[in-house]
């Protein structure tokens, strides 16, 4: 089994450029995905795929809710589109298709067809101000009827797309733009390497299903994306305190891996909860809600949430880094509920 | 009227589509009214002949979208009666398992995508069923039934530009019935035709006497066969009128009384029986008789409606995701 | 103090005229709003204005996105907007405007300009399926920048109306159908009165205060809208078994009335929310995370959410009977958590 | 070149316009690669005459809305390069006290909305503030800045079709580059010219020679004062190109060699300098000294900029509501 080392923009650029040779009728739609010269999409995730898939590389004007629709379309017919926006904060443009449509269609068709769109949109806080900013899944998650998953290593973006294109229900990926390795003109200031060793082998990650990024006994961290990173280095910060840390990647947020997660609370009974978003209705408020109605009896500290303030995103940079969760804000919530 | 040239079997089965249609809607109303139908109802009555017309230009392996008022496409699209009014019911034995309802009407095996009440939103969705049809090489056709109002919506021109642009087999049928809602088309369309708005995209566009079903037919058929020879899209405007409230118990007050006449003495169903007399295609005997076999054919539908198995509490949790 | 017994949907009537006679900077944009012969919106609230205020009743095109950008657009020069969605299902369609700009524009300007638009949208679950059911409150919580208000009263109705008319942020208002009293050809089946009396003078309620509709001593149900009268109607049932139910209605979400909440779980250390909403990142998401973060050590049982499934809404009555929570569901979430 | 008749402080005030905004640009790319400057950048490179020549035919209290390239617009409205370069530095000093950073410059002091930069977002916003002047019987006008890209956008078709309809003082002004970051609008447009998508909503639209700066000059008169007697709107179309790259560190190689060497033949300043030249408006040491005091200005706000606060971390808890 041979490996090699990706960024999440090339694992993602070799995963899609695998599934459309594996199935043709996969293709992608989205804008500036399949100019010669351009950038493939946003984060050069698409870039070069035009050149081997002419016919499958649909390069649209830019009309968010229009192109989705247009997704939506095309999967009924039985294709099976990725369609991608540049940045999430655009895919509001499109939630009536999403939403209404998209996430809909197979309900009220009362289960007779199958709509199998996959979404992608980078999310995360990245000195462009508030309106590239924003991390859309809590505006996702009250949709019933789409899968979200949010990978946050090379070797998940592979196995979750391979899935999700697979999948014969709507999902959508949220992707972060400091995780994707993006190069060149595209480089991102502050990425963090997200890389993987990706096995040539055809492997997938199922949706819905947890990893515990690193085992510990006294405290129960949970993150996607970038703060899984972050909240991997403050549990190593940490550990020299003495303090245990737990550190779970839920990586799909629908369906969400509770077996895992309860099973970690059991063990630590301490649960801080990381997420880039405002606070307010978070990916955190339904996962706290949910322990707080399933496991209160196991908890011996309140549990904690760490995110941005309920504000959009602040444009200079002393702003920037008071808004998103640093590590050290990160281990400080660990740190309370520690010495609770 | 129009052009003549077709043997009475398609001109009579065009008739009866239309009554079936009309009366499908009158019961459906009454029921509604008496309180045993649940929901509420957007209705069609004096559009037939849009649907009707544009329908019978079709395939069944062609794919139409529709609306809010998707009672008459779904008919002419070849949803039986009975399956039609088991979901307006919310019967199990309903198109869509009661999971959708008089406004998401629909059957995919009968190429029919569940109605998108989502005023504009079936627009972008039709131009994706198209875009399909081109990539998969197939010679299937796209119909996107929308009303005057959903010109207005930005999924109309991102929907319609996108089909110009990648020359999509799809037909973009416009039912002008001059009002959006209560609102006047006059009021939120400075043009004088909603079919010229076609030629922002690059692609044909023609306003049509949408109550006069033959016009509709040949205008749909060219229209089709331009979409089906890899010609691109055409927008069809059909002028027509409603003759019934928008919906519910609508006494449409804001329609003046004047214009309500006249387009009841214009409604299609009328001027097609008299064209079907005029040139004694068929006698008021046998329109009566379609009519019958129409009621009895709607009765019995809401016989078995009522008589159908309601959808268990439960049922509501499925259907959601395949796996 | 003279008083007349108004329906919702009337006392908003009265309240919006009365708001644009005492400003005229104060304008109503919406579809079909201004129709002769017409119904005043959706649900009758602009029944008759045009006749008053012909020049005022901006009646628009089919285009939910546009108009809410143009309510932006004239707040910022100094009008003070009253924009409505015929359902909330259709703000979807208008998300930039509402997320990306109504809620931002102030933020992004440094604190420079003001944005006085009022919003207002029709929620619930009323027999009309999966497009014209759904309660958006869980797709605004989570962006900053929109205060949130839901009157369950005509009172409250007129007095949130003008709170928002009057404020310089911009407020969304969700009012429920089944609520609305509306009459003639647009009454609605299954509706329940919730019309006050109104008094003549010019009073407000202040957004961002909740209120004790219900004093008692066991448990603490929170509810707004339909939820709130079926909450109340399960504590009278539940008082002929001896459990005394306290029930709240926040009546603002945003910001929400933490003291008064807090005050009443201190008393009673037990907690059901109720919402009409699917239940995943609903209301009651929030409102239990926060709880189980700050009221650990006052819960004696756990808290328990009351909600839809995690599915859209179903047409036929005896699923959407299933899937809107009813009373005796409530009262039996309120059974489990003071039997625990 | 274009009619004559203006004073020379006049044509010499563009020319200055010009040269501040490429000066500016160009300085702002620099301390952008060197990594002093913050966040990402879309620079007008190339599009100077479009700002310049439109916001030189408006009154300080007419009203623009502006997108995600709009150091230009905020300099032709009356932005000063410090309150510019501030917020670019996200300092205090910012005009938007370093929130919005430069894809959200402006200042309604100075009739500018902070930029919008969702592609489209503008649109139905310049159409309320045109709204808001007309119903307040305010003889203001509101213009409406637009990539090519953006007129795809369902935001496009909504917000000019409002302006339409209610005649409303506003003037949509489309910048067509040639590209929609990086998509040739070619392949997303079938109609020879965006102007004529004004046919549609039935107002005028021209496509004029976006970098002959008093072309756009002349244009733009025009419409606004066709917006300032209640006339209605105007769709103007002005022919440009970006002569860097889309945003950051593009390099742009979309752009054939052949039309990039055109175009820079064809840039404004150039264009403009010569005209002056040849008209003996001014000599090449006037024009010399523009800049040089140009750059001054720049480098004097640079230097401000970079002494200027930064905005305290809890700042951002401030600035979300009134109250
Ligand atoms: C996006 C959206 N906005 C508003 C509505 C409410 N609504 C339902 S039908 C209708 C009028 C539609 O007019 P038109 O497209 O002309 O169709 P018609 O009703 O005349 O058949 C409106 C405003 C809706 N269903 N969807
Ligand atoms: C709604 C939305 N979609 C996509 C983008 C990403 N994006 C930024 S600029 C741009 C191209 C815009 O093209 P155009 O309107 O022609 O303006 P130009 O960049 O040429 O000035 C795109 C796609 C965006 N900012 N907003
Ligand atoms: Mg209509
Ligand atoms: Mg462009």
């Amino acid at each position: 089994m041979t490996m090699k080392r990706l960024s999440i923009a090339e694992a993602l650029r070799e995963c899609i450029r695998g599934e459309m040779r594996r199935d043709e009728r996969v293709f992608c739609i989205g804008e500036d995905i399949a100019v010669r010269g351009g950038w493939g999409g946003a984060f050069t995730v698409t870039l070069g795929l035009e050149k081997e898939f002419s016919d499958r590389m649909i390069n649209t004007p830019i009309s968010e809710n229009g192109f989705f629709g247009v997704a939506l379309g095309a999967a009924m017919m039985g294709l099976r589109p990725i369609a991608d926006v540049q940045y999430a904060d655009f895919a509001l443009l499109a939630m009536d298709q999403i939403v209404n449509q998209i996430a809909k269609m197979r309900y009220m068709s009362g289960g007779k067809l199958t709509v199998p769109v996959t979404m992608r949109a980078p999310v995360g806080v990245t000195g462009r101000g508030a309106q590239h900013s924003q991390s859309l899944e809590p505006f996702l998650l009250p949709a019933p009827g789409i899968k979200i998953v949010c990978p946050a290593t090379a070797y998940d973006a592979v196995g979750l797309l391979r899935s999700a294109v697979r999948c014969d229900d709507p999902v959508m990926m949220f992707e972060h733009k400091l995780l994707y390795g993006s190069k060149g003109a595209r480089a991102e200031s502050g990425a963090i390497d997200a890389s993987s060793e990706i096995p040539e082998e055809d492997y997938v990650v199922p949706i819905g299903r947890a990893v515990v990024r690193r085992e510990g006994a006294d405290v129960t961290v949970i993150a996607t994306l970038l703060m899984m990173h972050r909240s991997l280095q403050a549990a190593a910060l940490l550990e020299q305190e003495g303090i245990d840390v737990e550190v779970i990647d839920p990586r799909s947020l629908v369906p969400f891996d509770w077996d895992t997660v309860k099973a970690s609370v059991v063990k630590t009974g301490r649960v801080v909860i990381v997420e880039e978003s405002p606070k307010r209705n978070g990916v955190g408020a339904e996962i706290a809600a949910t322990l707080a109605e399933e496991m209160i009896d196991h908890l011996t500290a309140p549990i904690k949430r760490v995110a941005a303030p309920n504000t959009p995103a602040p444009f200079a940079p002393p702003m920037e880094e008071y808004y998103v969760p640093s590590v050290e804000r990160i281990a400080e919530a660990v740190r309370q509920v520690t010495s609770y | 009227m129009s052009p003549t040239g077709y043997g009475p079997d398609f001109l009579l089965d065009l008739y009866r589509q239309m009554v079936l249609i009309r009366h499908f809607e009158e019961r459906v109303k009454y029921l509604f009214l008496e309180g045993v139908m649940p929901g509420t109802i957007h209705q069609c009555n004096g559009q037939e002949a849009c649907a009707v017309g544009v329908c019978a230009a079709l395939e069944p392996a062609d794919v139409i979208t529709s609306t809010h008022r998707p009672h008459g496409h779904a008919l002419a699209k070849g949803i039986t009666v009975v399956e039609a009014m088991g979901e307006l019911f919310g019967r199990t034995t309903g198109c869509c398992k009661g999971k959708g309802g008089s406004m998401h009407l629909g059957d995919l095996a009968k190429g029919m995508v569940p109605a998108i009440a989502i005023v504009g939103g079936g627009i972008p969705v039709a131009t994706g069923i198209a875009l399909a049809f081109k990539m998969k090489k197939e010679k299937r056709v796209a119909v996107c039934f929308m009303g005057d109002g959903a010109t207005n919506e930005g999924a109309f021109h991102e929907g319609v530009n996108m089909g110009a642009i990648w020359t999509l087999p799809v037909v973009y049928v416009v039912e002008n019935n001059l009002y959006g809602a209560s609102t006047p088309v006059s009021w939120v369309v400075r043009t004088k035709t909603i079919s010229e708005r076609s030629r922002l995209y690059g692609i044909p566009g023609v306003t049509i006497d949408g109550n006069d079903v033959l016009a509709v037919y040949v205008a749909a058929k060219k229209a089709v066969r331009r979409a089906r020879t890899g010609k691109g899209p055409t927008l069809l405007e059909l002028m027509t009128y409603r003759i019934t409230g928008h919906s519910r118990r609508d006494p449409a007050l804001y329609q003046p009384e004047e214009e309500k006449k006249r387009a009841l003495e214009n409604e299609p169903i009328g001027r097609f029986a008299k064209y079907l007399l005029d040139r004694q295609l068929a006698d008021q005997r046998r329109l009566d008789q379609i009519a019958e076999e129409v009621d009895q054919e709607i009765e019995a539908a809401v016989e078995m409606a009522l008589a159908a198995p309601q959808p268990k509490p439960e049922d509501t949790l499925q259907d959601l995701f395949v796996a």
